[in-house]
């Protein structure tokens, strides 16, 4: 069980050695990374994260334990950053490792569905300052 | 220290109301989360519609009956749709 | 496009590697590892891949090409070992890169499941030589 | 050189004739993929369960119809129930 959320860069390599153990035969990872989509005529240079940590990291938790209950996911990944994420980097990585890749497959798209429903995590996109209007709050950006 | 409450705006509320965090006087017996919000709604104007979307809590606990007191000293959250990932 | 069969090692971070490009903000890998099962009373050691190699690569080819055009895959991953893989290791990483999740991890699952379905690679347990009897077809062992 | 097809055996096929792979001697004229498949259960008769759990193939294709003539030269290979992952 993992939990991150803060303003560091995450790893998919670690995010992966987090997840390995005898036994778990089916290790299913996913990466959402800022797009440089266009917003309003401007390219997304960054998503910024607004967090409500304590809720946040307290629903995070309550996931990955549902995920373990529901799945059998016997170790799970859940990581979000917070703050500023350039267009490119990994905003979230979550994963999750069973002994098959049924229920390792349903475990992370489960983990990453209930995260972008249930937890206090919101995103503004940042365009480039020189067609930059104002801050605006994001709707489709990442994925 | 006047009797109030914490009040804290996240992403578009934030927006709406130009603030993070603002203290509501209340009563010395506090006051429901429904009286609250028509305060906040009257202070706000442009919160309003963001209100009707959003999620609430009290001292990081969601609120499921907005007949639900806050006393002196509790925070309330205004949580708009989450959007992280 | 990414297609492997031999016998190296492979690396997650490595997959992760190919699948990361502009535009892509939903990536998702599955990693399947050799489990040291209890097969016949005696702990999986290892497993062997055998594989019929040139039909192998061509039904790889072939899934690829309908997972990017089925779920607009723009990037994949799809390899495989072939020969002895021990237990912990990884016999296989597939991996999809698409502008978003759904599509992301429908495109990762349909790789795998027409990997396992379509793709003439066989395994074969390798118990440890102490308690072996004899080289036995593999029915449940790796995910 | 006499005319004859390559055949190669694979996983459990592999495990039931004792060898990867046997060059079957044929007339000049072909055979059908169904005669063939004759002549190894008769060679093999732990090959038969086998077979009929596989798929075929003619020089690397897959054979959809045991009509399908083989002629000398061409390989043929029996794959069982594959099980990769």
């Amino acid at each position: 069980m993992s939990v991150r959320l803060g303003p560091r860069a995450l790893s998919l390599a670690r995010a992966y050695a987090e997840l390995t153990g005898p036994g778990l035969g089916g290790i299913v990872l996913f990466a959402g990374r800022v797009r440089p989509d266009r917003v309003a005529g401007a390219r997304v240079r960054a998503l910024d994260y607004e967090v409500d940590r304590t809720v946040a990291l307290e629903r995070l938790r309550a996931i990955e334990t549902t995920a373990r209950r529901r799945f059998g996911a016997e170790r799970t990944v859940l990581w979000h950053r917070s703050g500023s994420v350039a267009a490119g980097e990994v905003a979230v990585i979550v994963g999750a490792a069973c002994a098959h890749r049924d229920p390792a497959f349903r475990a992370a798209r489960y983990l990453i569905e209930e995260l972008k429903r249930s937890v206090p995590i919101w995103k503004e996109v940042l365009a480039p300052p020189a067609r930059r209007r104002r801050r605006r709050p994001a709707r489709p950006a990442a994925r | 220290m006047a009797a109030s409450v914490r009040v804290r705006f996240y992403a578009t509320a934030r927006l709406a109301t130009g603030t993070a965090q603002v203290e509501l006087p209340v009563p010395g017996q506090g006051i429901s989360a429904r009286d609250l919000l028509s305060e906040l709604a009257r202070e706000y104007p442009k919160l309003r519609r963001v209100l009707g979307a959003s999620r609430f809590l009290r001292n990081d606990r969601y609120l499921t009956d907005l007949a639900e007191r806050l006393a002196p000293g509790d925070q309330f959250a205004v949580h708009p749709p989450y959007g992280g990932g």
